[in-house]
This record gives structure tokens, sequence and C-alpha cells, in this order.
């Protein structure tokens, strides 16, 4: 009975997580309950990728009503990709965030905060997994709320715009998301994303559906971050909680990446993005100009939370640039992106945080002589950084070969070289902090630091440990992320 | 705010006429326009409109806010908790079929029950946000 | 199409007016429009619900922020260029989607004739519920309705996490005002 | 001519139109936070119509079963803008609640006197 019903449970468990610590009045208790639920959450993703890998695509009726006339959700590689890494990031958060939490929130609100987190995951997960288009839109909803939410607890008054920044700029690319849906839903009269690509089948170049595919993926590129439309993320990662900050920038514009792959290939099918529109060299020169253009912001911030949410921009450009690309080395260099910028960018903000917590300190120039100070979350921190700039043992050298083979398979050497190139940049930053952290003199703050309680150092390591293993042995994310892009590709060929 | 005789009586009159209203827009859900939501909304304007003319204070009497805060998740849970009866009756989460005699009463008996979820939440939270903004200002 | 005009005119009023008292209200009627607008569409369940969130609670939750903020907006400094441009884009946009619509109230569109004949002839079969608005939203698509609800849930505890408690008099803001 | 029977056919297109392009101009053109929000609340309510408007059968009556009539409006897109209303509710409501603690922290609401402000921290 459970094992039919993994995929309801897989978002209806962090719900009911949800409603008991909205319940409660005490936040270790709220604590214990999310990270049991978070626990499970792998739990159950992995075993639907498992299902999938083995006998194919799962289609779930929910309320029992087959899916035109319901909603259904469907699991497929690619989504079950998206679930794992998602739930896997929660879970390794958790145990960390107890402690930040504590001291960055009011303890009035812990169990509030908790509830809001579950609500941020469910509402993530629901994204990933539903098959139907505005069930994803009330869902995106859930996560993006919930997601303002913990953005404007930060302790920083600026957390308070930049949540409200973010909320407006996200509202505008929700409706955007549901007024390309309603255009969709009037040529077809369906909302099932399957049922939809197949009743599209002959009108795809007709207008309202060419708007449609115009609304949606201005709408889904606000949600994700796509230069220019990114304005929202800096702030909002500069000045959220820790936590927060990590868990956002491992997984949200993630899940946003997949609604969009989603979209392209699946609904509208990669023929008709691809072949008559200028997608491509769109994507492309967006998706250059971020990695090029944020990065260089990058390098000016003093904000080391900031520093990173530019990198963040910029990598996102790498994961739509394999969108771009769309062969299967670049779709698969794409999505293994995902994944791997996921554990990079993790590790990074949890070392981060971690500073925070224990020095108080931001500015990368207050950081001096860290290295000494806290070297296990420093050493962290310095594989991460290797990994944003691609470096081989890492995993960002794996998505970035891939990403180059794509280019170089499509006769584009200077999109190759332009990869290059841009990951140089990211050298500029990610030494700047490093030449500060190891090679200065502690002052301030910075001198009595040590490194954090064992809660907070596990989980970084564990990140970092990840970025390094998933960076030789690649054959579980570059493996199934190859299945992923060809099953997108099928449609094309 | 300035204690009017005319509010107050007015008020007297009008309260119990939204709460039948709000009941009637509930139940009624089923035959006329209506429903959780719009019952939700009905009830919570019938405490916002209470608290206007009376103080949030004596509103906060009647209806306490920490009531108010359960009522928020509890709805979500009552609506969650149908969908995993379904389940544990052998079916799809939230197919409702299995909770009468025969599948379309079970149906009717599960939308019962979901709308009444729907009510709580909505009435508790629309509350609670007034609460919130009117308790702002002390 | 009285009633549209009608809604072009307050839209108007309110992109023209700086006293946001007058705006909230005027955002409160354009409200009532809509949910006119929507009974001539056959949408009673939603036009009820419109007039009961847009003229009321919205209307309300405005007021109430309007009375512990202030209600004047500064002359705008703002370059309209870029709002230009977004407005006039996704007007463009629109334009050149909706108009290649199927025509407006015919019976025969993709619409009306593929998911939704089946709601309508097995709504009493199925669940027994004449209101075809309210088996679909509870039952057909009741996990849409499940998840509205969690919106409402976040929402609410959203705002109890930002305005529960006592202001924090922190010494930072330099132009805070003094109580009114 | 066929210019201005062109636009007559259209007109509630072209006033949906104008409804959701205004909104939007307000949110992106507007400083004043409250005024951004109620340009949202626009926004998204004209985007109502969009669906609402391809569900009707002239002729047709609200989609509540009875043995009077038998040509109904559409239900399903009713439902989805159920939900979007509400949806809709909820995030101004998160919006408004961020306004006020944004009062409080800054003493403004307007968006340039915060940027102005913020220059020089």
């Amino acid at each position: 009975m459970i094992a039919a019903n993994l995929p309801a449970l897989q978002v209806v468990v962090p719900l009911l997580g949800a409603v008991i610590c909205a319940f409660l009045r005490r936040g270790a208790v709220a604590w214990a309950i999310t990270l049991v639920v978070c626990l499970v959450m792998p739990a159950i993703a992995s075993t639907l990728l498992a299902q999938v890998l083995t006998s194919g695509p799962i289609s779930y009726a929910l309320g029992g009503w087959r899916p035109p006339i319901g909603i259904e959700y469907r699991v497929d590689v690619l989504s079950a990709f998206i679930l794992l890494l998602v739930s896997v990031i929660a879970a390794i958060m958790l145990p960390y965030a107890k402690r930040s939490i504590e001291q960055e929130i009011p303890a009035d609100k812990h169990t509030w905060y908790y509830a809001i987190f579950l609500l941020c995951l469910c509402g993530l997960l629901g994204m990933a997994i539903s098959g139907d288009a505005f069930n994803i839109f009330v869902f995106m909803e859930v996560s993006s709320l919930a997601t303002y939410a913990l953005i404007s607890m930060g302790k920083d008054r600026r957390a308070l715009l930049a949540a409200y920044q973010y909320l407006v700029m996200g509202t505008i690319g929700a409706t955007f998301y549901v007024i390309g849906v309603g255009f969709l839903y009037s040529m077809t009269g369906t909302l099932n994303l399957a049922d939809m690509a197949s009743r599209l089948a002959g009108i795809e170049n007709s207008r309202p559906v060419l708007a449609a595919l115009a609304f949606l993926t201005v709408g889904i590129s606000l949600k994700l971050a796509l230069f220019p439309l990114h304005v929202w993320l800096p702030n909002a990662y500069a000045f959220a909680p820790s936590v927060a900050t990590a868990f956002l920038a491992a997984t949200a514009t993630k899940v946003a990446v997949y609604l969009l792959l989603r979209y392209f290939f699946t609904v509208f099918g990669a023929s008709v993005i691809f072949a008559h529109l200028p997608t491509t060299e769109v994507f492309l020169l967006l998706s250059v100009a971020a990695m090029f253009g944020a990065s260089i912001v990058a390098v000016f911030q003093e904000n080391v939370k900031r520093m990173l949410a530019y990198s963040s921009v910029a990598q996102i450009g790498y994961i739509t640039l394999g969108i771009a690309i769309a062969n299967q080395a670049g779709l698969t260099g794409g999505i293994v992106h995902l994944f791997n910028h996921a554990l990079m960018k993790g590790a990074l903000f949890l070392a981060i945080g971690a500073v925070v917590y224990q020095t108080g300190v931001v500015k990368i120039s207050d950081m001096a002589g860290l290295g000494k100070r806290m070297p296990l979350m420093m050493g962290a921190f310095l594989v991460g950084g290797l990994s944003l700039i691609g470096v081989p043992g890492t995993v960002g050298f794996i998505s970035k070969w891939y990403l180059v083979y794509g280019a170089l398979e499509q006769d584009w050497w200077w999109l190759a070289i332009l990869i290059v190139a841009s990951s140089l940049i990211s050298v500029v930053y990610i030494g700047r902090v490093v030449e500060v952290v190891w090679f200065r003199q502690a002052s301030g703050p910075v001198k009595r630091a040590t490194d954090p309680p064992a809660s907070m150092l596990l989980p970084t390591l564990l990140l970092a440990a990840m970025t390094v293993y998933f960076g030789i042995d690649t054959s579980a994310t570059a493996g199934v992320a190859g299945l992923a892009a060809d099953w997108l590709l099928a449609g094309i060929r | 705010m300035k204690l009017d005789v005319i509010f107050r009586i007015a008020a007297k009159i009008f309260i119990p006429f939204m709460l039948v209203f709000a009941m009637y827009v509930q139940f009624h859900g089923d035959f006329g326009p209506g429903g959780g939501f719009q019952a939700g909304v009905v009830a919570a304007a019938m405490v916002i409109f209470y608290a206007i003319i009376f103080g949030l204070e004596s509103a906060q009497k009647i209806f306490p806010q920490r009531v108010v805060e359960l009522m928020v998740p509890a709805g979500v849970g009552i609506f969650a908790s149908v969908g995993i009866a379904g389940m544990l009756m052998g079916e799809n989460y939230l197919n409702y079929s299995p909770l009468g005699p025969d599948s379309a009463h079970g149906q009717e008996y599960g939308i019962i029950l979901v709308e009444i979820g729907v009510l709580v939440t909505v009435a508790g939270t629309m509350v609670a946000i007034f609460y919130s903004f009117m308790g702002r200002d002390r | 199409m009285v009633l549209l005009t009608l809604l072009a005119a307050v839209t108007l009023g309110i992109i023209r007016m700086r006293n946001l008292f007058a705006v909230v209200i005027l955002g409160g009627i354009y409200s009532f429009l809509m949910a006119s607008v929507m009974i001539v569409l056959d949408a009673v369940d939603v036009a009820m619900t419109e007039a009961s969130v847009g003229a009321g609670i919205s209307t309300v939750l405005m007021l109430g922020t309007l009375y512990l903020t202030h209600a004047w907006e500064i002359r705008p400094v703002h370059r309209d260029l870029l709002p230009m441009f977004v407005a006039v884009a996704t007007g463009a946009a629109l334009v050149f989607g909706t108009f290649a619509l199927p025509p407006f109230g015919a019976a025969d569109t993709p619409v009306n004739t593929h998911v939704a004949p089946y709601y309508l002839e097995n709504s009493i079969p199925d669940t027994l519920v004449p209101n075809v608005v309210t088996s679909v939203l509870a039952s057909y698509r009741g996990f849409d309705t499940l998840g509205e609800t969690t919106v409402i849930f976040t929402a609410g505890i959203a705002v109890l996490m930002l305005l529960k408690g006592r202001r924090e008099l922190k010494p930072g803001p330099k132009r805070r005002r003094l109580k009114r | 001519m066929a210019v201005i029977h062109e636009i007559i056919a259209h007109y509630n297109h072209w006033i949906i139109i104008f409804l959701m392009v205004s909104g939007l101009y307000i949110v992106v053109a507007r400083g004043n936070m409250i005024k951004k929000l109620v340009g949202l609340g626009l926004f998204q309510t004209s985007v109502y119509l969009l669906y609402l408007s391809p569900g009707k059968i002239l002729g047709g009556t609200p989609p509540i079963l009875s043995p009077d009539y038998s040509v109904y409006s559409n239900p399903l897109p009713h439902v989805l803008i159920l939900t979007a209303i509400v949806v809709g509710i909820a995030t101004i409501a998160v919006g408004l609640a961020l306004v006020v603690r944004i009062h409080e922290a800054f003493g403004t609401i307007e968006e340039d006197e915060i940027f102005a402000e913020d220059e020089d921290e």
C-alpha cells in the first residue's frame, strides 16, 4: 500500500510535518519532527528513482481520477533526479539548521520557521513531481510564499526589502506562468502536461501557443534568475538567514530549471523550440552574459554571501547554456550541473553560515586569518571554491567537461573557449577570499573563532566530501543525467 | 475607535446573520454557489466586523489569538487526513470513495469534510492576519 | 461591455491617483466590477469569491496597512522607459496571442469539448453534487484545493511570523518617525 | 471600416489586455510599495478574465446542474480561478505584512528613498 502511494507521500509527508510543527510551541520538538520528515524524504525519492530506472515512468492519479480528468503525478528519470536532489539537500542541512536558527531567529518563532521550511520543501517537491500545469502553479506559490517568509526573517533589515522585491518579481513571474498556461489551456482544453503535449501536435506554430511559450519562458526565467531577470537573487541570498540561503541556493532555482526543461522538451517538443525559433541564440546570449557579467560583478563584492549569490547567477548561466547547446553531452552537462552546483553552493554557503555563526562576520576583509582559526570550515569552503572554478577532481570539472564537449560537438569552439575563460574569473573571486583567509593575520572577532560544533561541521564536510566524491566517481550523477538527457532529446530524433 | 451606539446595535443585529450566512454558504455549496473558502471569508468578516466595532481586545476574548493560530494548520490537517484516510482504505490519495457506503456517497462525504477543512484554515488565517495587522499598532 | 469600460476607467484612476487611500478604495470598486463581469460570464462562485476577497479582505488589509504606514505616494522620480518597454512588450505578446484564440462564446472550442463535458455529465453519478464547481474543486481537482489551502496556511504563518510580537525598537533606523 | 470592425469584434480582448498591461505598468513603474501591490492585484485579477472568457458558452447558464437547463458554461476555469484568487490574496497579504515591517525598519515605503538611504551604509 505504501509503495503504491509513494508519489503522493513525497509531497504529503512534508505537508503533514508542517501542520504538526505549526501546532507546537517548542522549537526543539519542531526541529525533531522536521528532521524525521527530511530523513524520510530521500528514502522515498531514491525508491522512486530506483523504480523509474527499472520499470519506466510512474503515473499516479490523485483522487483516483484518471489523468486528464484529475491531477496526475508523473515521475520520470529527470523528475526523480530532482526529487532526490532536493530531499538530499534538505536532509543534509537540517542537522545544521538547529543551531543556526537558534541564533538567528527569535525563539518564539522557531516552530513556525520549521513549518515554513517544510512548506517550502513541500512546494518544491510538488513542483518537481506534478504532471499538471495548474497544480505546478499552486505548488510554485506554496514554495514561493514560504521562500519570501524564509528570507524575510534575516537579521539585517534589508532582508525585508529583499523579500519584498522577490515577492513582487516572483509574483510577476508566477502570473506570467499562469498567462502562459491559460493560452495553452485555451488551445488544448487540458491541463495535464502529457495530454497537452499530444494535443498540441499540429498547432505548435499557432499564435496563442507561441505567446504561451513566450510567457512561460519569461515567467520561469524570473524564478530561475536567468540573467537579466536575476536582480532579486543577490539581495535575497545575501540577507536571508544562513540556512535559508544555503537551502534556497541549492534547490529553489534548480526546480525552476527543471520546469523549463519540462516545458521545452516534453510539452512543446524540442523540434518547435529549437528548429523554428531563435531559442538557441537567445539562451546562448543570456547564458554567456550571465557567466561573464555576474562573475565580474561577483569579483567586486565585499559581502561574501553576495559574492556567492552573484556566482550563483553565473552558475545558472552554465546550466541554461546546457539547455541552449541541446545535444546529448550539453544537456547532460546542464542537468548534472544542477546537482553539482547544489552540492558545491551548499557547502560554500554552509561554511560561510558557520563563519557568521561563530564570528558574525560577513565582509571578506574581516575574514582575515580564518583559515587557521577554522581550518575545517575553510577547507570545505576551499573545496567548494575549487569546484566553482572547475578544477579536476571536483564536480565542477565534470559539468564543465560535458558542456565543453557538447559545445565542441556542435562545432562551437568559441563557446568552449568562453566556458574556460569564464572559469578564470571565478579564480579571481575565490582567490580573493582564499588570500584573505589564509595569508593574513587574524584580527577582531576572528581571533577567538574556532570550528563550529559537530552538528554544523559534519553537514558542511559531508557536502564538501560529496563535491569531491562525485567529481571522481561520476557513474551515479552523470549516468542518471545522461539518461535524463537521452529521454528529453528523444523528442527530437 | 469610537464606540457608537448605532454601530453597536447594528453589529448585534448583523453578526448572527453573518454567522448564519456563513453556514449557509458552507453547507449549501453542494447545490448553489459557495463552499468552504467563501464561507471562511464570511466567517472571518464577522470577526473582523466585531473587532472593528467592539475593539480588538473584546474580539480576542471571544476568539482567542491562540485558537485562531491553531485553526490555521488544523484545516490543512483535516484536509490532508481525509486524503490519508482514503489511502489507508486502499485507494489513491484523496480518493474519497471508500468513505461512504458506495463510491458516490463516499465522494459526497469526502467533499463535505474537505470543505470544512478549507473553512477552518481560511477563517483562521484571515482572522489571524487581521489580528496581526491590528496588533501592530499597540 | 459597459462593465469592461468602467473597469478600464477605474484602472486609469488607479494609475493617476497619488492618494493611496483613494487608490485602495478604487481597487475595491474594481473588484466589485470584476465580480459583475464574472457573473455575466456565468462564474457565480468566482464572482462571490472575488467580491468577498477583492473588495472585502484585501481592501481591509490594504486600509490596515495604510493606517500603519502613510497614505501619500511621493511624485515618482522614475525613469519611464523601462516600465513602458515592459508594458508594451507584454501587451504586444498578449495581442499576438489572444486575437487568434477561438471565438468567444462558442461551444465547440477545445476548452469546452475536451475535459469539461466529463465533469458536467458525471458530477452527479460520481459525487451526487449538482454544483459542478464544487465537485471539481473538492474532488476531481481536490489536490489543487489542498494546495490552495496550503498556500493560505503558508501565508498565515508567514504573516504571523512577520508581524506577531512587539515591535523591536532598534536604534538603527535614522529617519524613523514618531508615532502618529 | 475593417479596422473599426476588428476593434469592436475584439473589444473585450482589448480591455482585458489594457487591464493586464496597466497592472504590470504600475508594478514596474511605481516606487511606492503599497501602490505596487495594488498594481500586482490588478494584474492578477485581470488575468482571471483570460481564463473565464473561453469557458463561457453563449446561452449557457452557471454550471449548477438542474433539470431546467441543458447548456452550461465550463466549470473548470471557474475552479482554476477560484484557486488563483486565493493564491493572489495570500501573496498580497504577505506583501502587505512585509510593507508594514519595512515601514517600521526604514521609516518609509518609497523604494527610491530606501535605495538612497541604503547607499550610505
